[in-house]
């Protein structure tokens, strides 16, 4: 059994051995990157939110309302849009949908006079040619500038994509939930 | 510089006790769960050519060597195998083979009718294939024996040991050929024959007919003259439908043959 | 009620809408290959199914207890594919002394199902779609019983394509191709069904 | 020398990865949307390629046998982290449109079968000409096919809109089933010119 155990064991070291090697190599990588990760992430985020509101000075994310749902929309991120007097002049929230192919991640800026400033898609997986347009200026379009009480029904106030209504219905759906998740929050706030 | 330090740290520290972990499950358990497989399966397998061919007609050299073990096939079914790892495998398996049959075989082109030897009929350069251009009966060589030189062994060798040479020939190298055979098995005319590698004599020549036929066919093919027989001092060749046969066991390469040939049809082969 | 449904929609979209292998183009090497006789798809894909399963539970285990508390998050592929690697072996080792005859018959696919990218690919997705460890179970479950199917469906067709004449240059893998975007197509509409 | 020009070119036609060994297919279809992302997926795709095979033709000596595919995995799952940070960090767009087929690099069966095959029996110089010569098979496929399937499927060449207003590109081709299908097509062709290579040869 002694030299059984003793080739288990060596087995075992080089086995760690390369692992450790390659842990090491990994994070040093890693460390290398992280920074340049995070500020590209930072960067991407500041283009999103400066598209919306380019007047807006400073982002003041709130925390509490991540993670909110209603139902099968979720916030991922809510920023309150602060211009130079420390005056709010909108908020803008990041969420995720299901779509026709799978989760859509959208973005929209809603300004305190009540009114969409605009929606953006940053992520889908909608077939190509058919609900990949629901990111074309056409589609998205139409939701600038309209009221946050509309109905937001397909048909009805919102022009459906030709052979894409499911993905049109789900980010209409989408937005609608988030209208509502924001409003009724907002009533909550203290403003 | 502390964080990166500490991910530095932390990734090593637990990817070496993952790897350790891992490592020791895997020794472990390779000892436990060891399968009384029958090691001479294995050792054998590691000795046979390992080029899974099928040659011998089982699936890979793993299923030969499990059937040799079980007495199933005999050793030599496998073509390419060296008499070295034969004795091997007959001592692991303890029984006694004559050894002879075992020396390295390769393949050899019995034809020397290349492009200026050989009188050319009509230049055919489209037939794909030496099957086709003999039933379709579009060769360029007037003798109905010699290679013609469309490539098929050339094709079918696994590795690439025979390859067309600038001449329309076949040139093989007997490095790499391992004397499976199937080139000898597709070349229509039968003009490739496997023989024991080393220096010897060989008649390079496929034609069964005589004097002028052969003459108008070819510069160097075998008119069946019998100087050769004649001259051989140890009587060591005899004709065989028109073609010298040389006896391996009596003949002591002199090479007196090969000068006495008026063609030029008996060479010397494998000189290196 | 909300589990069940949740439950059902992932299993729908993982085994139809979202199939690994038509829509996601995953495993494909294990799946040419495999399906020249039904009794390989079949075996290779309960394989591939019990390894998926267990794998997603190891990977989620060490990624949540080990990975998240060190911060290691961006180690999560080599590890993942370790001890899928390991766990392979294992059950190779396992294979080869309980069901010799199953091992025969699968002994040169088993480590390619180490490589098999769709394990891989559904222990990754675990992580990404931030699936409770039920829904993990579901998610692979689904997966590999999409994998499976997909397997059997090929193995069908390939063995009623030896009757029938196919033109010459398409013969060998070409046709399998050529038939593997057929049944993609049937897939295709599938896809909106689960949502 | 001519050997490693051999073992080089035997990638690219006699063993090309793709069309003739047939493996390493799941990135190749999925990634080949458009050309631009078959082309960053066979940067990433060559860059773990020749580091795994060069690191493990330089240790094949150490390695014990039961170990043999957890080492490789390791060192071909560290090579494929490196390039995903590394495409995370300095183009993000990349990383968006490859998402979970970078990761997925590693298991690509063309990398573990030339480790496993190849790598681990021959010399570094000999893999380095292999793993070239599979890297350059595996992306003139991948780009070819990207390129077929971007103009047909979506009527553009690297973006820009080639096709005249009245004509709709077919989408079949952006679709799964399209890849399929061309890639049927391709090993037919690529199978031609080999049977037309070797008969040359034979001439």
């Amino acid at each position: 059994m002694k030299s059984s155990t003793k080739e288990i064991v060596v087995l075992g070291i080089t086995l760690g051995l390369v692992s450790m090697i390659a842990a090491l190599g990994l994070s040093i990588t890693y460390s290398v990157t992280k920074p340049v990760i995070a500020m590209q992430a930072k960067k991407a985020l500041e283009n999103a939110q400066k598209e919306i509101f380019p007047d807006a000075l400073e982002f003041v994310r709130q925390e509490d309302m991540i993670g909110k749902t209603n139902g099968s929309t979720i916030i991922k991120d809510f920023y309150i849009a602060n211009s130079s007097e420390n005056t709010r002049i909108g908020y803008l929230v990041s969420a995720t949908t299901p779509g026709y192919g799978g989760i859509i991640y959208f973005i929209i800026g809603v300004t305190m006079d009540g009114r969409l400033k605009s929606v953006k898609v940053s992520e889908h997986t909608e077939t190509p040619g058919l609900g990949a347009n629901i990111t074309s200026k056409g589609f998205l379009g139409q939701f600038v500038n309209k009221k946050l009480s509309d109905e937001f029904v397909v048909k009805k106030d919102v022009k459906a994509i030709t052979a894409a209504t499911i993905s049109s219905k789900a980010i209409t759906k989408g937005i609608k939930a988030l209208i509502d998740l924001s409003q009724n929050s907002e009533a909550g706030d203290t403003k | 510089m502390s964080p990166i330090i500490t991910t530095v740290l932390w990734s090593s520290v637990v990817l070496l006790i993952i790897g350790i972990l891992f490592g020791v499950m895997l020794g472990y358990f390779s000892k436990v769960l060891a399968v009384q497989e029958d090691p001479r399966i294995v050792s054998i397998a590691e000795l046979l050519p390992g080029a899974n061919c099928g040659a011998c007609g089982f699936t890979g050299c793993t299923n030969l060597a499990e059937n040799i073990v079980q007495g199933k096939a005999p050793i030599d079914r496998c073509k390419q195998l060296d008499s070295k790892s034969a004795i091997e495998i007959s001592s692991i398996l303890g029984i006694e083979i004559d050894s002879s049959n075992f020396t390295k075989k390769v393949a050899i082109v019995r034809c020397q009718g290349s492009v200026d030897n050989a009188t050319q009929q009509v230049i055919v350069k489209d037939v794909p294939t030496c099957k086709l251009a003999v039933t379709l009966k579009m060769y360029a060589k007037t003798c109905l024996h010699s290679c013609i030189g469309y490539g098929d062994c050339a094709n079918v060798c696994p590795y690439n040991a025979i390859t067309i040479g600038s001449k329309g020939l076949p040139v093989v190298d007997s490095m790499l050929c391992t004397g499976c055979g199937l080139c000898v098995s597709t070349c229509p005319r039968k003009v490739i024959e496997l023989i024991p590698y080393g220096k010897q004599v060989l008649a390079l020549c496929n034609n069964q007919n005589k004097g002028k036929e052969v003459k108008d066919a070819c510069k160097v093919g075998c008119i069946a003259c019998m100087l050769c027989v004649k001259k051989c001092p140890k009587n060591a060749i005899r004709m065989e439908n028109n073609l010298p046969v040389i006896d391996r066991k009596l003949c002591d390469v002199c090479g007196i043959c090969v000068e006495a040939c008026p063609m030029k049809t008996i060479r010397f082969i494998h000189e290196a | 009620m909300e589990l069940l449904q949740q439950i059902f929609t992932i299993l729908i979209n993982s085994i139809f809408a979202q199939n690994f292998v038509f829509i996601r183009f995953l495993a494909l090497c294990s799946f040419v290959g495999m399906t020249t006789s039904m009794e390989n798809s079949i075996g290779m894909g309960s394989a591939v199914t019990f390894v998926t399963v267990m794998a997603s539970v190891i990977s989620y285990a060490l990624y949540y207890f080990i990975l998240v508390r060190f911060g290691l998050e961006y180690l999560q592929t080599i590890t993942f594919i370790l001890t899928i690697a390991v766990f392979v072996q294992l059950v190779e080792l396992y294979l080869k002394k309980a069901i010799p005859t199953l091992y025969r018959a699968m002994g040169i696919y088993l480590p390619l199902i180490a490589t098999n990218c769709m394990i891989l690919a559904v222990t990754l997705l675990n992580i990404t779609e931030h699936y409770s460890l039920t829904m993990a179970i579901v998610f692979s479950l689904g997966a590999s019983i999409g994998y499976t199917l997909a397997l059997i469906l090929l193995a069908g067709i390939r063995s009623k394509m030896r009757f029938n004449t196919i033109p010459k240059f398409l013969q060998g893998y070409p046709i399998i191709f050529i038939t593997a975007s057929f049944i993609a197509i049937a897939f295709l509409g599938l896809q909106g069904i689960a949502r | 020398m001519n050997n490693l020009k051999q073992i080089f070119l035997r990638g690219i036609f006699q063993d090309n990865p793709v069309l003739i060994l047939m493996i390493g297919l799941c990135s190749v279809l999925a990634v080949s949307v458009t050309t631009i992302n078959a082309i960053g997926m066979t940067a990433a795709y060559s860059f773990v390629l020749i580091g795994s095979e060069l690191t493990i033709s330089a240790i094949r000596n150490f390695i014990p046998k039961t170990l043999r595919i957890p080492i490789f995995i390791i060192v071909i799952g560290a090579f494929t982290t490196i390039i995903q940070l590394l495409v995370k960090a300095y183009s993000p767009s990349l990383d968006k449109s490859l998402g979970i087929f970078i990761p997925l690099i590693v298991v690509n069966c063309i990398i573990i079968g030339r480790v496993e095959a190849f790598s681990s029996k021959n010399n570094l110089i000999a893999s380095l000409a292999d793993s070239l010569g599979m890297s350059v098979g595996y992306g003139l496929v991948i780009v070819s096919i990207a390129f077929i399937r971007e103009l047909l499927g979506s009527g553009t060449i690297f973006g820009i809109p080639v096709y005249p207003p009245f004509i709709k590109p077919m989408l079949i081709f952006v679709l799964p089933p399209g890849a399929f299908f061309i890639i049927g097509i391709e090993i037919a062709i690529l199978n031609a010119i080999n049977k037309k290579l070797s008969r040359n040869k034979g001439q």
